[in-house]
């Protein structure tokens, strides 16, 4: 064993995870002394884009969040909207790019797991899916290998967990050749008084890990160079995040019988940084500290360090904090479904975050801090420039019916069926409208005539003429494909996808499209109870499309008198609308 | 109790065992689930004997809700529910088996379930003569524990498959299928990624000999690449059916039909 | 002790990925391709045991649970 | 001519497959199993071709169809 935890903090070192100069000394400034390598580590998980928001934050707060159905805003692993006898719709969207760019298959079934864990570790059944999916062009090299992976990933874990996939979208640009988009939606069903939060509560409490076991899975590439073996490292190990639906699943229904037992204060899925994430959310939220014990993590390799098992995204795996006399209750659930449950910490009143592995403690930072105190920016950013206008003698002449056939046989506008029957979208019984319409829908099972619509939407190629009427264009065709079912449209979730912020003219697409989205909502009053920001989506050195997709709820009174895009009856009047 | 026959309303349908050819101007479908309170089943207690059921859950499946509902609504009372390491089967007349990924499908789809101990006593029963019904991963897991013979292999196109297809009565004389006519074709959801039926030729040809082919897909709604278009089979004795499609997706109008309601009524006793 | 379990379809078996897989390397340009058969491959850790004694455990687990012996064949090999 | 391909996951990669495998050995009674990971085996026939063109032809199919490289390790055997 060469595993040392006073590795040399060097500048190559500090850059290499992802925290330039400034946010360095931020945190030397924070800590009062050089931080350890696991502590590093931690910082560069809670200080990255993904966790800390840090380029975006400043915008997304001007989003309307709040309405009167709203039972939980952003802020939680899901949002959560109250449809009426005391029951909730859970729900939220997440993106899986860069993993599903690497692993196509694996990549987009992790990004699958993810979403569908947010929704149930709130205590909502998970009842409705979809995927909004960005390729580059059909002709592309790579096009064709990433289409079928990340299909098949798509449907290999959600058929597999048994949730039914009632829409998406997929769209070909070369914009997205060298950096696809796999956007995951979910949604569940809970009542809206035993939703359960992440914020830990009580102090000397246990804290305990749920689920899989930990591995190397996702434990950064370049982070991965630095040596913490020695010279017994056989392969370079892949980082590759592998999902096990099956897991997920026994995860869920372990998680449901758990909640029931009222075991749980706290609860919180390990998604990106897992332990690290998730420990320091739970805690900072309740005004906590929390201490873990690394040798009671269930792990299944061979010396794993205390920085791989802070840094592992191994997936399936949730933390939670626990009343200590229903303890037993609890662990008889997990064994029944043959899941790990190890108490490998506690909560105290100290507000540290402190980690303890063979005897060492490898880690004791300041809680709060690390959240609180994550860099946040407010980047420059330029208007963008409208394009100019189309000069109508420039545009061809041709036969509109020649046009029109090759519009509707062209790779964007020709039937997505090959891509969702491969999805399923019929299980649990209660699919009304399946992809393929306007918006999925799906009876609110246990109510005689409730359902719930919904909708993804965006127009990348209207978000690069114009980001903000295209952030208000995508915003507004969702919601108009959940009325097109007859739903009222009740709320809403972001996936803001985008290139490099620290580039002006991209955190101007930013800030737009933000403000876009944002406007459209104010005035439909459709607030954004959740989402999730993915930056740094290039493809050779140019940002993608902008991409913020949105996805849409819908409440329907009486799904008798739900409305098809089909035309049902010959003889039927056709009536154009709108403006 | 009369005799009757789930058809859509006007359609001609022949009963297999007697040959009867009937207009039934008013069936199942006639009856609106909606109008009626939810949690009910959809026929009236007085006119079915209840069905005892039992509903085995292995982990991993995942269409067990869709079963239950369907047993619940269409039998007239809730299944037993029995966890896979439950050592007591109740006694019922029916043993269902329902869709999913038990165990992940990992191995062979249905193999490990099939190795499981609440098998020797599906088996037991089996024998005795009470029915086991096999649906999708269910079906897979009846082969994989030699109730049923065969395998379900790979779907010809290697992707999973989710669709309606249409199905014809092979053999209406069983009690999984009496409610249809011999040689009816009715539609029925699919959703699987094995379900590509194959078997040695010799036992391909008793199958079909001794009438233990129930479902066919129609040639042109085979999804999955299936030897003769199988898409259920019996056992020799007819008390143990595998089928590949999910009947219990399409039981009621918010379902868009409700063809899929027979297989269950014809258990009702 | 190590060991390696390999499980192939039977003769006459339909092999619908072998099938998929001979025609995509066709696809890809491999023009010599004749034929093409997916099997499974184990590879199981085991403790103590001589290998007499664990080829004969493989071999159970093949017969009980490895194998679908109606349509596969396997083979055991100890590696050490 | 005959040859073998064996594909594996790469150490550290997950094995939900061999986990479920596993679990399903100490079930059935077997006790010593201490670890199994599932892969696959091709049996492919190739037309003419000396073994070493044949090697390397098949070592091209691994990288662009058979393994996945991100995750697998591949091995080619020539078998006739
Ligand atoms: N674009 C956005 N719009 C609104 N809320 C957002 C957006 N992006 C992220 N959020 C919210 O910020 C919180 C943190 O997000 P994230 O880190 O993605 O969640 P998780 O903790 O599940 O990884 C979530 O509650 C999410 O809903």
């Amino acid at each position: 064993m060469t595993f040392r935890n006073d590795i040399e903090i060097t500048p190559e070192l500090v850059a290499s995870h992802g925290l330039k100069p400034d946010e360095y000394q931020k945190i030397l400034d924070l800590i009062g002394r050089t931080p350890t390598y696991t502590e590093l580590g931690i910082f560069s998980a809670m200080w990255n884009e993904h966790c800390s928001y840090k380029s975006s934050k400043k915008w997304l707060k001007t989003l309307p969040t709040k309405g009167p159905r709203v039972l939980q805003g952003p802020g939680e692993n899901a949002g959560v909207v109250d449809i009426g006898d005391g029951q909730a719709v859970v729900f939220k969207m997440e993106s899986h790019n860069h993993p599903s760019f690497i692993e196509p298959y694996q990549g987009a079934a992790t990004g699958v797991g993810g979403i569908l864990r947010d929704v149930f570790t709130m205590g909502a059944r998970p009842i409705a899916a979809m995927n909004a999916l960005r390729f580059g062009e059909p002709d592309h090299e790579k096009t064709k290998h990433l289409v079928s992976g990340v299909v098949a990933g798509v449907g290999g874990y959600g058929n597999s967990f048994g949730v039914p996939t009632v829409g998406g979208e997929v769209q070909f640009d070369a914009r997205y050749n060298g950096n696809i988009l796999v956007n995951a939606f979910a949604a569940g069903l809970a009542d809206a008084d035993k939703i359960f939060l992440s914020e830990a509560k009580g102090v000397g409490l246990p804290v305990v890990y749920l689920g899989a076991k930990t591995g190397r899975d996702g434990v950064g590439g370049a982070t991965m160079a630095s040596a913490e073996f020695g010279d017994d490292i056989e392969e370079k190990r892949p980082t590759v995040q592998v999902g096990d639906p099956f897991t997920e699943k026994r995860l869920l229904e372990a998680c449901l019988e758990l909640m029931k037992t009222g075991a749980v204060i706290a609860i919180q899925d390990m998604g990106a940084a897992g332990l690290t994430c998730s420990a320091v959310e739970m805690g900072a939220k309740g005004d906590l500290g929390i201490e873990l014990d690394l040798d009671k993590v269930p792990v299944r390799e061979e010396r794993m360090t205390p920085y791989e098992m802070m840094l592992s995204e191994s997936q399936e795996r949730m933390l939670m904090v626990l009343h200590p006399e229903k303890e037993a209750e609890a662990r008889a659930v997990f064994e029944k479904w043959e899941l790990d449950f190890a108490t490998v910490g506690k909560t105290t009143d100290d507000l540290r975050f402190r980690v303890f592995w063979q005897g060492d403690e490898v880690a004791n930072l300041p809680i709060k801090d690390l959240g609180d105190e994550a860099p946040e920016y407010d980047r420059p950013w330029v208007a963008p420039t409208p394009p100019a206008e189309l000069d109508p003698s420039t545009v061809p002449d041709a036969d509109i019916a020649d046009a029109l056939l090759s519009l509707l046989g062209s790779a964007n506008h020709s039937s997505r069926r090959w891509v969702y029957e491969q999805y399923d979208t019929l299980i649990q019984g209660n699919s009304l409208q399946t992809p393929g319409g306007d918006g999925g829908v799906v009876r609110v099972e246990g109510h005689p005539t409730k359902a719930l619509s919904f909708a993804s939407d965006v127009n990348p190629r209207y978000c690069e003429a114009d980001p903000y009427e295209g952030g208000k264009q995508a915003v507004a065709e969702c919601w108009r494909n959940l009325i097109a079912t007859g739903a009222e449209p009740l709320a809403a979730t972001d996936n803001l996808n985008f290139g490099n912020p620290e580039r002006p003219e991209i955190m101007g697409q930013i800030v737009h499209a933000i403000k876009g989205i944002g406007d459209a909502c104010t005035a439909l009053d459709f607030p954004i109870v959740s989402g999730n920001v993915s930056l740094y989506n290039e493809t050779n050195g140019r940002g993608i499309l902008p991409t913020p997709t949105i996805a849409g709820v819908g409440l329907i009174d009486d799904h008798a008198k739900m409305a098809r895009s089909k035309f049902s009856r010959e003889g039927d009047a056709i009536i154009l609308i709108g403006a | 109790m009369p005799f009757r026959v789930l058809c859509l309303p006007g359609q001609r349908v022949r009963h297999a065992t007697n040959s009867r050819t009937q207009q039934f101007p008013l069936a199942f479908s006639a009856i609106n689930p909606e109008k009626a309170p939810i949690q009910q089943p959809l026929l009236l207690k007085r006119d079915v004997s209840v069905m005892k059921s039992a509903v085995v859950v292995f982990p991993g499946l995942n269409r067990e809700r869709d079963m239950i509902a369907a047993l619940t609504k269409i039998g007239g009372t809730p299944p037993a529910v029995v966890w896979h390491k439950d050592t007591e089967l109740p006694d019922v007349d029916l043993i269902v088996i329902p869709g999913g990924f038990s165990y992940g499908d990992y191995l062979r789809c249905g193999a490990i379930a099939a190795r499981s101990p609440m098998m020797d006593t599906i088996r037991e029963r089996a024998e005795k003569g009470v029915k086991v019904l096999g649906v999708c991963n269910g079906f897979q897991i009846l082969t994989e524990a030699g109730l049923l013979p065969g395998a379900l292999m790979r779907n010809a196109s290697l992707k999973f498959v989710c669709r309606e297809v249409k199905l014809e009565v092979a053999n209406a004389d069983t009690p999984f299928s009496r409610r249809y006519a011999q040689g009816q074709v009715f539609r029925c959801p699919v959703a699987h990624h094995d379900g590509n039926y194959f078997a040695d030729a010799d036992t391909v040809a008793s199958l079909e000999d001794n009438d233990q082919v129930v479902f066919r897909y129609t040639a042109d709604t085979n999804p999955n690449g299936s030897i003769n278009n199988i898409a259920g089979i019996t056992n020799a004795r007819g008390n143990v059916l595998g089928m590949m499609p999910h009947p219990e997706n399409l039981i009621e109008p918010a379902h868009g039909g409700d063809d899929g309601k027979g297989i269950f009524a014809g258990l009702l006793n | 002790m190590k060991a390696r379990v390999i499980v192939t379809l039977k003769n006459g078996v339909l092999d619908p990925q072998g099938q998929a897989i001979e025609g995509s390397l066709e696809g890809l340009g491999f023009a010599g391709v004749q034929s093409v058969r997916q099997g499974k491959v184990f590879d199981v850790e085991l403790s103590g045991a001589d290998s007499v004694t664990a080829k004969a455990e493989l071999e159970r687990m093949c017969e009980k649970l490895l194998a679908n012996t109606v349509i596969e064949n396997y083979a055991v090999e100890i590696i050490d």
